[in-house]
């Protein structure tokens, strides 16, 4: 009844590429950085993976990998999201597109 | 507190040519209002209001009266030749006779101002102001921008009088709304009955009680 | 099983009951089957606790402003909710022509859903807890932080310019006080060593002489209690800091454009919230369901569970009766300048406690560094403001 | 292979789909927090109860807040009249489509060389807590300044610059 | 003493609110309180530009209850009038009551017996307290205090009201004024009763004075909110409560003396501020100076008939003229301006309202506060709709 | 101290709370359909029209003189003149209403109507529930529903209606000295001149019946 890591893994890299395409399809800053997180999630569904399924769990190394990565996730998510914020301020917009003048 | 005439002078004084005249009350209550023209009225008022002694400075009630055109009726003493017969005799005597003319005076827009010092702690000064007439000449100054409690008021006059105020920093309609035409207040206003009319339960009454009366009359009749 | 005492019978009553009943199914399902029970259990007893606690409010409210509050429907009005569930249920549910339908339906559902989430490890009585997670005490700050999405939800899908000013305070305010409620039971976690709420109940379920430990009755417990207390009536948006739905200014806030049952689910989930934060302040600092001196323990624990929590709806009902609203600025500053500085210090006694070893020296010291603290931030805060009483002067 | 794990993989992957095709930015946000969801699941599924329950509380709880925010700072939330998509979004589906040809790959071609599912291991918060402050201590207080910096940062960048000149 | 400079150079439109500007970011929200909104009162819509939370312009809009009360009031007698003064300012029927009753007594010139002075004073000064304890209430309520404020604030007014409807034959549209006296006498018992009313009202203060004034989230809300200068105030025209919160010695039971206030030793409280805690306080203290009046007249109150004999009911019609009476009503100067010219219908009758023109200065006030505050100064200002439509 | 006053006032509703409890007089609230406070004596609420004797129609005070009608300040009262005229109490020929509505929906219970009325025809009724289903037709009262006797008169407001009664009887005395003194100096006028006139005089006040 167990699920095969492959399975976790190819779920992983799945998302990864949704995030990705996610992040390079979408005009919009702030769609860039959930496509961001949603790669990051799917690297986080590895390690877990990854450590579920390694001989010692107890270890806890892929599990101490992934928290720390939410961690660092969160703080990333704070500063993505404050220079979109900032951004907006000087351009009064979102869209990556037209962000290409390099002054505010 | 000085009395009106005494203002007068004052103000004549410190604003040459500034046409006051006094408005005498003849009721009980003796408060009589100084008409001021509304060509110096702005430099009254700040007089009014800087001058140490009057330091009128709350304008308590703004308010305006509406004096239609009025039909007067008066009999004059006319004397004219008529001719006579004076003992079978026709000839021309002066004669005094007692004639009913009519004339029509015509109406003005009033608006009255009381005036009460915070500082002193006098008052009330009533001043006036008039119109030309009651149609398209109805401009006055504001005096918003001297007593600010003039704004809502002033606004509310042109509203319901229909006096427009110059230099009235936001001259909007204040008690009707916005697309609203004529002027309730003034004494020749007419209710229009299809304006928005919605049927209150005072017609309805009415029209029923009667036929309700008709039919117990009629039921009464049958008996 | 027929020599435990009455007391310990009637203490497991409810444990007993859903092993009897499990116990006519193959063993298989038992587990499952014990678990439906305990939901079903939960998601009765709340509701119901709800109801009574809406007409306990109203009768409360009202008698603290001298009426008499509802006393109509049923003896002493006690079926008002009925009546008012029926009236919620038979009411028109209104969606705003421009809303976004699918949100609109799904938010008091998500609250709904995360709040009884939080219940399954609240430990109402011995023996008596759903889920006993390891990590229980994350478990229901992760599903406590869930409801702030049906805040914005709500707010967001009704299109109302009031419904999204109070979306945003409720989301800025939850956030802010979140911290300092995780902040404050934190230092449980210190002490206690553990993030299960049913092990943080068992260490205080101790007594000196007849006294209990509860964590209450040390200057950090009772500094981290008072701040519980304070983020939860912000978490639950409970007066005086129910800006989010201040009908003064911004008419209901994220649920202004919610009728009927809708409504109703908000108004369920918040009272639930509420139920589910007094549980848990209760777990963390008054010792759960211990009894409160150890020669009261022939009461049943789901009784003191229960009549603690109470105890405290009593209190939020108290304070609403009593005090007026904070401004949004002052609620942010209270929450970051004053109440999360005072965690932060209290963390720091804590570990002092932790370490200085038994003995009168950490009672003084600990109780004088939280008292310094917020009396110099307190007056400060009034001070630099230039605010307090004032005297006035009369004219003749 | 049992069912919870499809039904939870559905619903990441479904919630990460929508997130990124879903026109309206809000609805993005709220489906990309079902992704989350869905993986915080997983998680669980998968015996890692505090990550799950952490991925729950700060990418649900905070994350998705943050991410919502935003959007209403910057009146997001309204549809822009261009489009949503990028100039160049056939490129960056095609690069999405390479990645993830050369992952599943590289995935099933390492297949055999995994190992099978051990025993659920007994991981108490208390073994998390002794790994944090003891093996992991160094990295620990690494990712605590890295989160003091990131979050002064983000208050300096986000912070309302007053004298800012007009025009 | 007072604090108005009047002789001070006014640069134009120093008097006016100040244009606010936006501070750039994002799009400005604008939001309409009212008319159905639950703290404006009654139907009273504010247009208020918000950035972010910060009103950077604030437009009332008034007559949704208009319904011309000084059209009606002359195209009938002077008498029907007064039931129209109870609808008013629905609060204190009786101040309006006099407020009218002394325009047209200073138009005709009539007298008013010695005990109808005390009767009214009394009336006035028990309808004052009632106003005010309601004005805080409401404040309180306008604060989200769950309403318990309030229901103190109405345990008190409901005795009072009973007062009333005892005397009066009605609880709030008292109509009991007339020119040259009043309608009824009240009797020896009611005096009695009153007296017992008044004399439990100062445990009440006391309770409501306990419950708020040191409550330090009351002082943090209202505390430099919606400050009102007052040289502004008193060109605005602000009057009552409101008026001395800034500061501005200016009472006309101090000033005019109508009536027979100038027998009664009170006082009048002045705040400094001109904040909201200012003018929620002053009506605490105004409230404690009532019940000093009360006690006063109930005390001295003479025997007599409480109308004049020589005053006509029907058939009033006084003589060609006009006259404007005024008194402090519990909301401002409340003044009637009468123009007779001689027949059974005022020709002109006009109501100064104390509560509209103290919303002149709204906007002034809230201009660069927080939207929460809004209401918070709105309460403070102390309106009522039925005065400020007409 | 922060918090002190917060304190305060929470000790003040604590104690509100406990006391509601405990003394019945903090609790202003009366239960109303059970409870009522009983009517002032002074109380009004709409206009009924008060009448003599037993027959509602015949004993009516209104001599339909329309005073009410035009100072009422709502308009709300209707009122048809007689063509013919009956005696009214001191036997004085009066109009009657044939037709006295008052619109209650329109009315506003100011009582101005009773004030000006120089008959003490108009009176105010202090019964509050009024409520009716039919919205136009029940709120409209006629002469029927409005006239109530002198006895009802009586006991709601004792008072003032001992008052008017003493005022009418003082009358209808004066009224009767009057006709009596005219009668004898009619008399005597007969006696004196019994020839020269055959008395013209027709007695004004004596048709009672």
């Amino acid at each position: 009844m167990t699920t095969p890591l492959a399975c976790y893994l190819l779920v992983a890299a799945l998302l990864f590429a949704i995030g990705l395409a996610g992040a390079l399809v979408r005009r919009n800053a702030i769609m860039v950085l959930i496509g961001i997180e949603l790669m990051l999630n799917a690297a986080n569904l590895n390690l877990i993976a990854f450590w579920r399924f390694e001989p010692h769990p107890e270890a806890l190394t892929g599990m101490m990998f992934a928290i720390f990565s939410i961690a660092v996730a969160a703080a990333e998510a704070a500063v993505g999201l404050g220079l979109v914020i900032s951004i907006y301020r000087h351009t009064n917009t979102t869209d990556l597109d037209k962000m290409n003048r390099m002054k505010g | 507190m000085k009395t009106v005439e005494e203002i007068k002078a004052a103000i004549e004084a410190a604003v040459p040519g500034a046409g006051v005249e006094i408005v005498l009350n003849p009721g009980p209550a003796a408060q009589h209002s100084l008409r001021l023209a509304p060509e110096s009225a702005l430099a009254v008022a700040t007089f009014l209001r800087d001058d140490a002694d009057l330091a009128l400075d709350h304008l308590s009630n703004v308010t305006g009266v509406d004096w239609p055109d009025k039909e007067i009726a008066e009999k004059v003493k006319v004397t004219r030749t008529v001719a006579k017969t004076v003992d079978g005799v026709e000839q021309q005597v002066e004669e005094t006779v007692e004639e009913t003319r009519k004339r029509v005076e015509p109406g003005c827009l009033e608006v009255v101002y009381h005036l009460f010092s915070v500082a002193k702690k006098h008052g009330p000064v009533v001043l006036r102001m008039r119109t030309e007439n009651r149609s398209d000449r109805v401009e006055l100054p504001s005096m918003t921008h001297i007593w600010r409690s003039a704004d809502f008021q002033e606004r509310e006059i042109f509203d319901l009088y229909g006096v427009v105020f110059k230099g009235h920093p936001d001259l909007r309609r204040l008690l009707m709304w916005d697309e609203f035409k004529d002027h309730p207040m003034r004494k020749d206003y007419v209710e229009p009955d299809d304006y928005e009319y919605e049927p209150t339960p005072h017609d309805h009454v009415l029209a029923r009680a009667q036929e309700h009366q008709k039919k117990i009359e009629a039921a009464g009749n049958k008996e | 099983m027929a020599t435990t005492p009455f007391s310990t019978q009637l203490d497991q009553i409810f444990v007993l009951l859903r092993d009897w009943l499990v116990g006519y199914l193959p063993a298989a399902y038992r587990p499952a089957a014990g678990a439906v029970l305990g939901v079903l259990g939960i998601i009765s007893v709340f509701p119901a606790l709800f109801a009574l606690t809406t007409v306990f409010e109203r009768k409360g409210l009202g008698r603290m402003q001298n009426r008499f509050g509802p006393n109509r429907v049923g003896p002493y009005g006690f079926f008002q909710p009925v009546a008012d569930g029926i009236k919620a249920l038979i009411k028109e549910d209104v969606i705003p022509f421009r809303a976004d339908g699918v949100v609109h339906f799904v938010a008091p559902i998500v609250l709904l859903v995360t709040v009884f989430m939080g219940f399954a490890v609240l430990p109402v009585g011995r023996n008596m807890v759903l889920a006993d997670m390891d990590s229980g005490l994350l478990f229901f700050f992760a599903m406590g932080a869930a409801t702030e999405l049906s805040v914005f939800m709500a707010g967001w899908s009704s299109r109302n310019k009031y419904s999204l000013l109070g979306a945003m305070r409720g989301i800025a305010q939850m956030i802010s006080y979140e911290v300092v409620l995780l902040l404050s039971a934190v230092s449980i976690v210190m002490i206690g060593g553990s993030l299960s709420l049913s092990k943080i109940v068992e260490a205080q379920n101790s007594y000196t002489g007849i006294f209990p430990h509860w964590y209450v009755f040390t200057p950090w417990g009772l500094a981290g209690f008072l701040m519980f207390g304070v983020a939860a009536t912000a978490e639950t948006n409970r007066c005086p800091f129910d800006l989010p739905e201040g009908e003064s200014e911004i008419v209901a806030g994220y649920f202004t454009e919610y009728s009927g049952f809708k409504f109703a689910i908000f108004f369920i989930g918040e009272y639930l919230a509420m139920f589910s934060l007094s549980g848990m302040a209760t777990t963390l600092f008054l010792g759960g369901w211990s009894a409160p001196l150890s020669i009261l323990n022939f009461i049943p624990s789901w009784i003191w569970f229960f009549g603690k929590v109470m105890i405290f709806i009593f209190v939020f009902i108290w304070v609403r009766g009593t005090l007026p609203r904070l401004r949004q600025d002052q609620l942010m500053n209270f929450a970051w300048k004053f109440v999360l500085p005072l965690s932060l210090v209290n963390l720091i006694v804590t570990a002092l406690w932790r370490f200085m070893g038994e003995g009168w020296l950490r009672w003084v010291v600990s109780t004088a560094i939280l008292a310094a603290f917020y009396v110099l931030v307190g007056r400060a805060s009034f001070r630099r403001k230039n605010i307090g009483l004032r005297s006035y002067r009369y004219a003749e | 292979m049992s069912v919870v794990f499809y039904l939870l993989a559905a619903m990441t992957i479904a919630g990460g789909l929508a997130a990124v095709l879903l026109k309206q930015l809000v609805h993005a946000a709220l489906a990309v927090t079902v992704a989350f969801a869905g993986l915080a699941l997983l998680y669980l599924d998968l015996d890692a109860q505090f990550a799950g329950f952490a991925q729950i509380l700060v990418y649900i709880g905070a994350v998705t807040i943050l991410i919502v925010f935003a959007i209403l700072l910057t009146r997001s939330s309204d549809l822009p009249k261009e489009g949503v998509f990028s100039g160049t979004w056939a490129v960056g589906l095609m690069i999405a489509a390479g990645v993830f040809a050369v992952l599943g790959w590289a995935v099933l071609a390492s297949v055999r060389v995994v190992p099978q599912q051990s025993p659920a291991p007994a991981v108490t918060v208390r073994d998390i807590g002794n790994a944090l402050v003891g093996r992991y201590a160094l990295p620990l207080e690494i990712v605590g300044l890295l989160l003091t910096a990131a979050t002064v940062g983000a208050v300096i960048v986000a912070m309302h610059e007053k004298e800012r000149p007009k025009g | 003493m007072n604090v108005v400079d009047t002789k001070s150079e006014k640069h134009e439109g120093w008097n006016l609110p100040p244009a606010v500007a936006p501070d750039g970011e994002g799009e400005l929200l604008e939001v309409s309180m009212g008319p159905h909104h639950p703290s404006t009162h009654g139907v009273f819509r504010m247009d208020v530009t918000l950035d972010g939370e910060r009103v950077i312009r604030l437009k009332p809009v008034f007559g949704y209850l208009h319904r011309n009360h000084e059209k009606l009031a002359e195209g009938q007698t002077y008498l029907a009038s007064i039931p129209y003064t109870d609808r008013l300012d629905y609060i204190c029927s009786l101040t309006n009551n006099w407020a009218y009753a002394l325009a047209v007594e200073k138009l005709a010139g009539q007298e008013v017996p010695e005990r109808a002075e005390y009767v009214r004073v009394i009336l006035g000064e028990l309808t004052r307290v009632q106003n005010h304890a309601l004005a805080v209430g409401f404040l309180l309520q306008d604060m989200g205090a769950s309403g318990t404020p309030l229901m103190y604030g109405f345990r008190e007014r409901e005795e009072i009201l009973d007062l009333f409807e005892t005397l009066t034959g009605s609880r709030m549209m008292c109509n009991y004024m007339r020119f040259g006296g009043c309608r009824v006498d009240p009797t020896a018992e009611w005096l009695e009763r009153a007296r017992k009313i008044v004399a439990k009202l100062p445990k009440f203060v006391d309770e409501f004075e306990a419950l708020l004034i040191g409550n330090e989230i009351l002082i943090a809300r209202t505390q430099g909110t919606g400050i009102l200068p007052p040289d502004l105030a008193v060109n605005a025209g602000v009057t009552g409560p409101v008026l001395r919160a800034s500061g501005v010695n200016y009472d006309l039971r101090k000033v005019d003396r109508y009536s027979i206030y100038d027998r009664f030793d009170f006082k009048v409280p002045l705040g400094e501020h001109g904040d909201v805690y200012d003018r929620f306080m002053i009506r605490l203290l105004e409230l404690r100076q009532s019940l000093r009046i009360l006690e006063q007249a109930l005390k001295d109150i003479p025997g007599g008939p409480v109308m004049d004999p020589k005053a006509k009911i029907r058939n009033f019609r006084p003589k060609p003229g006009e006259a404007y009476g005024r008194i402090e009503a519990p909301k401002g100067e409340l003044g009637f301006y009468l123009i007779s010219d001689g027949g059974p219908n005022p020709y002109r009758y006009r109501v100064r309202p104390p509560s509209l023109i103290n919303l002149t200065i709204l906007e002034d006030m809230c201009l660069g506060q927080n939207v929460a505050d809004v209401v918070l100064i709105l309460g403070s200002v102390d309106i009522v709709l039925g005065e400020v439509d007409r | 101290m922060l918090g002190e006053g917060i304190l305060k006032g929470l000790a003040e509703t604590a104690k509100n709370f406990f006391g509601s409890y405990v003394s019945k007089e903090r609790l202003t609230t009366v239960q109303y359909p059970e409870e009522r406070i009983p009517t002032v004596e002074n109380a009004r609420v709409f206009p009924f029209l008060v009448y003599d004797g037993p027959d509602w129609e015949a004993g009516l005070r209104c001599v339909s003189c329309q005073i009410c009608e035009k100072e009422c300040p709502p308009k709300c009262i209707f009122i048809e003149k007689s063509k013919d005229k009956k005696p009214d109490f001191v036997g004085k020929m009066q109009f009657y209403p044939v037709r006295f509505d008052i619109d209650t929906s329109v009315c506003m219970s100011c009582q101005i109507c009773v004030e000006v009325c120089p008959f003490d025809a108009i009176r105010m009724n202090t019964g509050f529930e009024l409520a009716t289903g039919d919205r136009f037709g029940g709120l409209l009262l006629d002469r029927k529903h409005l006239a109530h006797s002198n006895e009802y008169y009586h006991s709601i407001h004792p008072t003032e209606a001992a008052e008017v009664d003493a005022r009418r009887a003082e009358e209808k005395a004066a009224a009767e000295a009057k006709a009596k003194a005219a009668a004898e100096a009619a008399a005597a006028k007969a006696a004196a001149a019994p020839a020269a006139a055959p008395a013209p005089t027709k007695q004004p006040a004596e048709g009672g019946s």
